[in-house]
């Protein structure tokens, strides 16, 4: 019977038989678009989120399916920002999925003339002791014969698309190794 | 921001986006909302669709000013002198609200006899120290005021040499939360007639900032001054309110402080703060840009605008609380606050008997921000470096010296998701292709560590009102990616194991350091833990609810008071998504403010002095008689049961001293401070002063140009452009645009947002085009002494060449987001800035001097020769011969 | 049968959907350009959830519009229209290249007078014509009538025969180079599948693009139209809400604040259909003209030129 | 001074001068090839059924093949066009009247099999009944194949192409008329053209009155048919058609020579038409000033200068 169910699903037949005489609608109406539906529909999980760009913390939603985000828009909830973003904003999920995204560490040695790769493990633990030679180089216990329990040979300038959590534990971690040109986006 | 904070407190946005909707006027000026905000602008549609005016001051006709009913094309850097004015219009036509003025600001405190104004000493106050450049402000102060040391006065040892003066500087960004300290009430005249009342004073002050004057400085013709003005006042008063919204148009000058401290006169003067529809909406400009001041990344303060202690030779922790805590108003339990952050700090380590461990904090000894940390990189003092989330090569001024700075370096840790500039400057910056540095010279090593994103990890942003909202984690970070808080987390487990057994003194600090976090369902350090820890716990263990719960005995740890209560009741509050249909306007379910949750702040100010509302339209918070309590749509910000008519007791201290009638509750003397006696570099009243790099004379102080409080940073790749050069004779402006984020990182690599704005381009007036021959997107070099860049040129009317006096005045408007790498591409506008600096927060002017030319720029050492041609034509002075 | 041109109350069923009971309201946009802050949300939102390609990289100089038109891969384009509010006065006459509106004229290059500036904005859009020309001419139907009275481009049966683009009066849909199928404003189908609004009107910072009922889109313009005519802003206008224009009112519609063509909308579409009826007889009798050219060719050497001047002489 | 000029430019306002239709995605030639290639075959169908009709076998020959041939040439070119050409059986998915192509694809299919089955029938001599059943359905289908093509250009929003919605048929239908004369003068023997050649000049004269008549009615939308290249196309077409009648009339029936110059002239004039039309649109499509001037002077002839000010 296949034919038959084949002749009877050609949009012609429908058209000639149905009310959609011009073949304008209902009769034009493919199989895809019969069964179509958002693709966020089907995502395993729908995550609270604020929009990473200006601050005016525009709620978002993110969608995720498979372990990787589908759809990010606003979150209408909000008494803010009432679901809508601007470009930036909307164009979060290239952001997060940008093809361009760097993920893998990358080293570039004294002198060097191009990037090398280097383990993330590796590069943390020399971090570390660079950390502790050069505080330790330009460790100053007083200046001018007063107390200051520092050294200025570390700096650190943050973004503010940081997390509270984040800013406060690199203060935290910071003031206790006694580097003080802590900085941010805040003064520029 | 000190503007806000010396004026009423606390330096938060004293209101809410949402909020706008409630003004008759709103003025936007020093921001550009609608391409800045565009979201966040939707209030101020609304308060159009309720009939409200709206006046957009902006040297650019920008699509804010597209849909503002008033748009005052104004030159760059000139706000304070239209301010002014509207201050002196204000007082001169007694269009106060004067029973809000006499009952809630210091406008009847009396100044000191020794006061001098600018208007008596040719544009200086009193106090000034030539040879420092800076100020004393002992005679300042209200009269009779005892003794006691105020902020950053405490260092007798080295009166006015560079550290005092730093010292004092570096102080003004404490009055984030908690006003400077005065240490007792002023004196007052309460009916403002006393020649030295502050009343009086700002009278005289402004008297010279006329609307004439506004034509002079400002380029704004009269007629358009009278109708903001009149716009303005007839928008204020018992039953109506206007608000104010700045951002980075005031925030990036040398002045900038000063130009939020007129607007915050003029709002007090008008009665337009703590009710709705009024305030001062300060709008950051990235998503924790107010999170990363409250809890700090900043070399000058601690958590909760605690201030870092400055090196002295002895001092404890009384010593430091006293110096900076006055003794009255909420500050006044500072010493809660320093301990419970020593607390969460280093835990049980910190006990009464080692003073808390006070200290392991290390002392500043001046101004150690970002420029000067770059100029000591650049001088070999600062060896290692970790950007994070930033792009300072093309984000922060003059990007030569951020270069040059990191081409000195040991090593420089880069974290971020693209490959931005700043991680490879050493391979394609500009300086390569000019010969200044060379590849294979620079002996930095550079470690990229790729970062997470915003839906890659938890945590908490503070947006632009104050309010944290928490984010949930969506995905997995690829790859090698990594949250801040993770790496910092691993960091610290490394450094402290690799020391672990160190009996080292200057180990302690680390060694001792609460450094455990529990982990959560994916293996992440806990987010929510962290936070906890912000909030504070109380002796049993608990999450306290509130700052007032704050002890100094120990028995507390608090990693931020003012965030206090975000984990109230156990509970993540920031995380609350209550729809806002679910709710009233005021929405105090979505998130959670600091501070306690109050949206609006000062609303204690929204009633009258006998605690009814000023009218029944903006009626906001009360005082209930019968419950005795301050009831209404917000949070009081005010002590839920103190009566109007409440007198404080005389000596009574901290809260207890607070009256009825007190609401700026942070300050010492519970008042909007019109004029601000102590906790300002530059002076205790806004002054019109010319950016560093100016084309004009300041008519107002003919001899005195610029700020004299000025801080300059003195490095060969520094020279300034010398004021009313013939060789840089127009006026720059960088902004942003709605298409592009900042330095570009987060949207110069999306495509997009890079097809919607693909190249840089400059915008100049038809009349600057015909003087210079600049045709409609040809290319145009722009030149200052920094380097010179190159750009696409869009001649638009939206650009005006503006008429001071006899002269007419050309701006260039030069949007700052691209750089070389990306997927659009071009030479970096903030290489053209020099930095000179606001002395009370040290930000650089987005303001300065240039010349225009058609054509593109010299490619190679070519470039170098023609900057330096126009350095010696323009006679620029090497900023390290000139001290 | 359908209708071609005019008045048509229910678009659905005459697209077959059956009564008006029988199937959901017809859903549009309207755009009102006077809130419209020209962030271009609705551009990236739009190429977000329709996973619409980038569409080139090009600075244009025409004011701050780098997406240009309408195509297949920009489905909603944010247009800049920059005008001087008066003539310049003592402005010399030198050309900057500056862009008109208008064709060529020197006084229009020419500015930079004292009166200011106007800059206006608008999001445009696919209008979803109640007579939509792109889906009669479709030959696939793969451009159909949804059921909410929506036009839509069906990407599993397009052909890339190209005939919607000069069909459309308002230029809109458009070819995709490298795929070859034609693409436009679905008007986030998909989407109203499950009840949400179009991502474009959601994302929308101000409200200009709202999203809705058509009938209750057409109330709240004219509301709105009303309202700014007493604030005194006389220049507003309502384009593509009358359901009695050339292309039966539009699905989306539009405040304007100034002429259509100043935003780069024609005036006075009227959809190619309106003249088929008339078309399909001249076809029909050119046909015959031919067929008895044929005829006559073999007859006899007179009988064409009188067929000739029947022809000729019938069709005046 | 203004009533001076010659052709007063029109005043009107756009966006940067930027045209408001998109202009047609169809290429070149593939398209006005396909405009051609329907004319000389539908038209050829008729010149193959009268030529068997009256028993010329030759002229029979060459226009069976010029029908199957500009059928299959045109399947290809449409088919060439096609952004999807794999897809091209979705052609027959639904009916559609209100869409020329539709309605060609209706008409070309069966044509082509038709034309295709009497030119094998005539080249192989097999099942020689069927190809003249044959032959005869591809000549009912020829008249509309020569014509409907010009629906398909006038049922756009392109202002040169749609205003011309009247005329353009008789233009197509006389141009295909005039092509598959012109073949036939061409290729088959002179004693067998007689009709070829009345076929030729009748639809020469046909396209010409039309066209004349496009020029006239419709100002300032016709004038991308006087102007630029388009313009001259058709001033080339014009003048081919023109020699072509002129050889035709004087010598067409003396000189094989000449009748086969003429006929290739005819050709080539008819293939320059559909060019010049083509191009014409394009034209008319690239300026704003042809879609709103005369939309702006339809609204200021129903009164109110300006558009569409509801409420």
């Amino acid at each position: 019977m296949a034919p038959v169910k084949a002749f009877l699903g050609w949009p012609l037949v429908r058209q000639v038989m149905g009310a959609d005489r011009l073949g304008r609608g209902h009769a034009a109406m493919s199989e895809r678009s019969r069964g179509l539906a958002p693709r966020t529909t089907d995502a395993d999980e729908v995550v609270d989120s604020i929009c990473p760009y200006c601050a005016v913390g525009c709620a978002q939603k993110v969608f995720v399916k498979d372990g990787a985000v589908t759809q990010i828009e606003g979150s209408p909830a909000s008494p803010i920002s009432r679901g809508r973003l601007c470009p930036k904003g909307s164009a979060s999920k290239q952001l997060v999925t940008s093809p361009t995204r760097v993920t893998k560490v990358r080293y570039r040695r004294p002198f060097g003339t191009d990037w090398e790769d280097l383990e993330l493990d590796t590069a943390i633990d020399m971090i570390a002791d660079r950390v502790i030679k050069t505080r330790k180089q330009f460790w100053e216990w007083e200046a001018d014969g007063k107390r200051t329990r520092r050294t200025l040979g570390i700096a650190s300038l943050g973004g503010a698309t940081l997390d509270n959590e984040e800013n406060y534990l690199m203060k935290k971690l910071y003031t206790a190794m006694g580097a003080i040109q802590i900085e941010n986006q805040a003064r520029i | 921001m000190p503007g806000l904070g010396t004026s009423f407190g606390r330096g938060g946005a004293t209101t809410n986006l949402m909020d706008l909707q409630n003004s008759d006027c709103i003025v936007i000026q020093g921001s550009n909302m609608a391409e800045a905000h565009p979201v966040g602008f939707q209030w101020v549609v609304e308060a159009t669709r309720r009939g409200a005016t709206v006046i957009h001051v902006d040297p650019r006709f920008t699509r804010t000013s597209a849909l503002a009913d008033v748009h005052v094309p104004i030159r760059a850097g000139s706000d304070i002198a239209f301010l002014g004015a509207l201050v002196n219009h204000v007082l001169s036509n007694d269009l106060d609200f004067r029973e809000y003025v006499v009952a809630y600001t210091n406008a009847a405190a009396i100044i000191g006899e020794e006061f001098r104004d600018t208007e008596d000493l040719a544009g200086l106050f009193s106090g000034y120290d030539a040879e420092s450049g800076s100020y004393d402000p002992e005679s300042w102060q209200y009269v009779n005021a005892p003794q006691a040391p105020a902020a950053g006065q405490r260092d007798p040892a080295q009166p006015g040499g560079p550290h005092e003066e730093r010292h004092r500087a570096a102080r003004s960004e404490t009055a984030g939360s908690g006003g400077p300290a005065v240490s007792a009430k002023p004196e007052r005249d309460e009916t403002l007639q006393h020649p030295r009342c502050v009343f009086q004073i700002l009278k005289r002050h402004f008297a010279r900032y006329t609307p004439e004057m506004v034509e002079q400085v400002c380029g704004v013709a009269p007629e358009q001054f009278a109708k903001v003005a009149d716009a303005l006042t007839s928008n204020s008063g018992r039953e109506r309110t206007s608000a104010f919204c700045y951002a980075v148009g005031w925030t990036h000058h040398s002045v900038g402080v000063q130009k939020i401290r007129t607007a915050s006169i003029l709002q007090t003067l008008l009665g337009n703060i703590g009710r709705p529809g009024g305030g001062i909406m300060a709008l950051r400009g990235h998503a924790s840009i107010q999170g990363s001041t409250d809890i700090p990344t900043l070399f000058n303060i601690l958590p909760g605008y605690l201030p870092m202690p400055h090196a002295h030779e002895h001092e404890n922790l009384d010593d430091y609380v006293a110096g900076d805590a006055g003794s009255t108003g909420f500050w006044g339990n500072m010493r809660d606050y320093a301990v419970s952050l020593l607390k969460s700090y280093w835990g049980d380590a910190a006990t009464a008997d080692n003073d808390f461990c006070f200290d392991y904090l290390p002392r500043l000894t001046g101004n150690h921000g970002t420029y000067e940390t770059v100029k000591g990189q650049i001088e070999g003092r600062c060896k290692g470096y970790f950007v994070v989330g930033e792009n300072p090569t093309v984000g922060s001024g003059n990007g030569k010296m951020q270069r040059l700075g990191m081409a000195n370096l040991d090593w420089l840790v880069v974290r971020d998701m693209q490959l931005i500039e700043s991680a490879t400057f050493w391979k394609d910056g500009p300086e390569i292709e000019t010969g200044e540095l060379a590849t294979a010279e620079i002996g930095t090593e550079v470690f990229f560590l790729p970062a997470a994103s915003h839906v890659e990890k938890a945590g908490s942003f503070t947006q632009t009102q104050r309010m944290l909202q928490w984010r949930d984690k969506a995905v997995e970070p690829p790859g090698d990616c990594q949250s801040e808080l993770d790496f910092y987390h691993e960091l610290g487990v490394r450094i402290r194991r690799k020391l672990a057994g160190s009996a080292d003194e200057m180990d302690r600090p680390l060694l001792d350091l609460v450094w455990d976090y529990p982990r959560d369902e994916h293996g992440d350090v806990d987010g929510q833990a962290v936070l906890r820890e912000i909030n504070g716990t109380g002796p049993d263990g608990a999450a306290l609810s509130s700052y007032t719960e704050l002890k100094s005995d120990g028995s507390t740890a608090c990693g931020c008071w003012i965030y206090c209560g975000v984990y109230a009741d156990e509970v993540n509050q920031a995380r609350r998504r209550k729809p806002h249909w679910e709710q009233d306007q005021v929405a105090a379910e979505w998130g959670w403010v600091w501070p306690a949750n109050r949206r609006i702040l000062y609303n204690r100010a929204s009633a009258a002095p006998d605690g009814t509302p000023w009218s029944e339209r903006k009626k906001y918070v009360w005082w209930d008689p019968e419950a005795g309590s301050w009831t209404g749509a917000d949070v009081p910000d005010f002590i839920a049961d103190r009566p109007p008519d409440h007198v404080p007791e005389d000596g009574a201290t901290g809260p207890d001293a607070l009256g009825g009638q007190d609401p700026f509750i942070m300050q010492t003397d519970g008042k909007a401070w019109l004029y601000v006696p102590v906790g300002l570099a530059d002076g205790p009243m806004p002054t019109h002063y010319e950016p560093a790099e100016s084309p004009v004379p300041n008519p107002l102080y003919p001899g005195q140009q610029g700020n004299p409080a000025i801080e300059n940073i003195k490095t060969a790749s520094n020279p300034m452009n010398p004021s009313l050069s013939e060789v840089f004779p127009f006026v720059f402006t960088s902004y942003r645009l709605t298409e592009h984020h900042t330095a570009g990182g987060m949207s110069r690599t999306l495509p997009y947002l890079s097809e919607l704005q693909p190249e840089p381009f400059c915008e100049v007036s038809p009349g600057l085009a015909r003087e210079r021959g600049l045709e409609h997107l040809g290319w145009a070099t722009i030149v200052t002494a920094r380097t010179a860049i190159e750009a696409r040129v869009l001649v638009t009317d939206r650009l005006r060449s503006l008429r001071l006096g006899d002269r007419t005045i050309e701006q260039v408007g030069l949007p700052y987001h691209w750089g070389p790498n990306g997927i659009v591409r071009g030479d970096a506008p903030n290489d053209l800035v020099g930095l000179a600096l606001d002395p009370n927060v040290h930000i650089q002017d987005k303001v300065g001097t240039c010349d225009i030319r058609p054509g593109r720029r010299p490619r190679g050492p070519a470039l170098t020769a023609y900057v330096a041609d126009y350095r010696r034509r323009a006679g620029v002075v090497d900023p390290e011969e000139d001290s | 049968m359908g209708s071609l041109w005019g008045r048509l109350d229910d678009v659905q069923t005459d697209a077959g959907y059956g009564s008006p009971d029988e199937h959901p309201p017809r859903m549009g946009f309207f755009t009102d350009t006077s809130v419209c802050i020209g962030c271009k949300a609705c551009e990236v939102a739009c190429k977000e959830w329709n996973e619409v390609p980038d569409d080139g990289y090009l600075l244009t100089g025409m004011s701050y519009d780098n997406t240009q038109e309408l195509g297949a891969s920009t489905w909603r384009h944010v247009a800049f229209v920059e005008k001087p509010l008066d003539v310049p006065v003592e402005a010399p006459p030198a050309d900057l290249g500056m862009p008109s509106m208008g064709p060529p004229d020197p006084q229009g290059a020419e500015s930079g007078g004292e009166g200011g500036v106007r800059w206006l904005m608008s999001s445009d859009v696919c209008k979803h014509c109640t007579h939509a020309a792109c889906l009669d001419v479709c030959p696939t139907g793969s451009l159909f009538r949804t059921e909410y009275g929506t036009v839509v481009v069906q990407p599993d049966i397009c052909n890339g025969c190209g005939y919607c683009v000069p069909a459309c009066p308002y230029g809109v849909i458009d070819l995709r180079e490298g795929d070859g199928r034609a693409f436009k404003c679905t008007l986030c189908y998909d989407r109203l599948k499950e009840g949400q609004t179009p991502a474009c009107a959601q994302a929308c910072p101000t409200e200009s693009i709202q999203y809705g009922e058509l009938s209750e889109l057409r109330e709240r313009a004219d509301r709105r139209l009303t309202e700014l005519h007493d604030q005194g802003v006389d220049v507003a206008r309502l384009y593509g809400r009358d359901p009695d224009d050339g292309v039966g009112g539009d699905g989306a519609f539009f405040l304007l604040l100034d002429e259509p063509e100043v935003y780069g909308l024609p005036p006075d579409p009227i959809v190619t259909t309106r003249d088929l009826g008339s078309l399909w007889r001249h076809v029909g009798a050119a046909a015959a003209t031919v067929a008895g050219l044929g005829v006559a060719s073999f007859a006899s050497r007179r009988l064409v030129p009188r067929l000739l001047g029947t022809a000729l002489g019938g069709r005046r | 001074m203004k009533e001076q000029r010659l052709v007063p430019e029109p005043e009107f306002e756009s966006y940067y001068g930027r045209p408001i239709l998109k202009e047609p995605t169809w290429k070149t030639p593939d398209v006005p090839l396909y405009l051609f290639l329907g004319g000389l075959a539908g038209c050829s169908a008729v010149l193959a059924e009268g030529a068997a009709l009256t028993d010329r076998p030759d002229l029979e020959r060459v226009a069976r093949l010029a029908a199957a041939g500009g059928a299959a040439a045109g399947t290809v070119a449409l088919i060439h066009d096609l952004g999807r050409p794999e897809r091209f059986l979705k052609m027959l998915r639904v009916f559609k009247p209100t869409s020329p192509l539709s309605v060609g694809s209706f008409i070309l299919a069966p044509f082509s099999a038709l034309s295709g089955a009497a030119a094998a029938a005539q080249v192989t001599g097999l099942l020689p009944r069927l190809g003249r059943v044959a032959g005869s359905g591809a000549a009912l289908l020829g008249p509309p194949l020569a014509t409907y093509t010009a629906a398909l250009l006038a049922n756009t929003a392109v202002p040169a192409w749609h205003e011309a919605h009247r005329e353009l048929p008789f233009v197509f239908g006389g141009s295909g008329a005039q092509a598959a004369g012109g073949l036939a003068m061409l290729l088959a023997p002179i004693d067998q053209t007689a009709p070829a050649r009345r076929m030729a000049l009748a639809g020469a004269v046909v396209e010409l009155a039309a066209a004349e008549t496009i020029l006239r009615r419709h100002g300032l939308v016709a004038e991308p048919y006087r102007t630029g290249r388009p313009g001259r196309l058709i001033r080339l077409a014009r003048n081919c058609t023109a020699v072509a009648s002129g050889i035709t009339a004087l010598a067409g029936r003396r000189s094989r020579l000449l009748s086969a110059v003429a006929g290739a002239t005819y050709v080539a004039g008819s293939l320059t038409t559909r060019f010049g039309i083509f191009e014409a649109g394009l034209a008319s499509a690239r300026d704003p000033k042809y879609t709103v001037v005369p939309q702006r002077e339809r609204l200021a002839r129903q009164g109110g200068g300006s558009a569409k000010i509801d409420g």
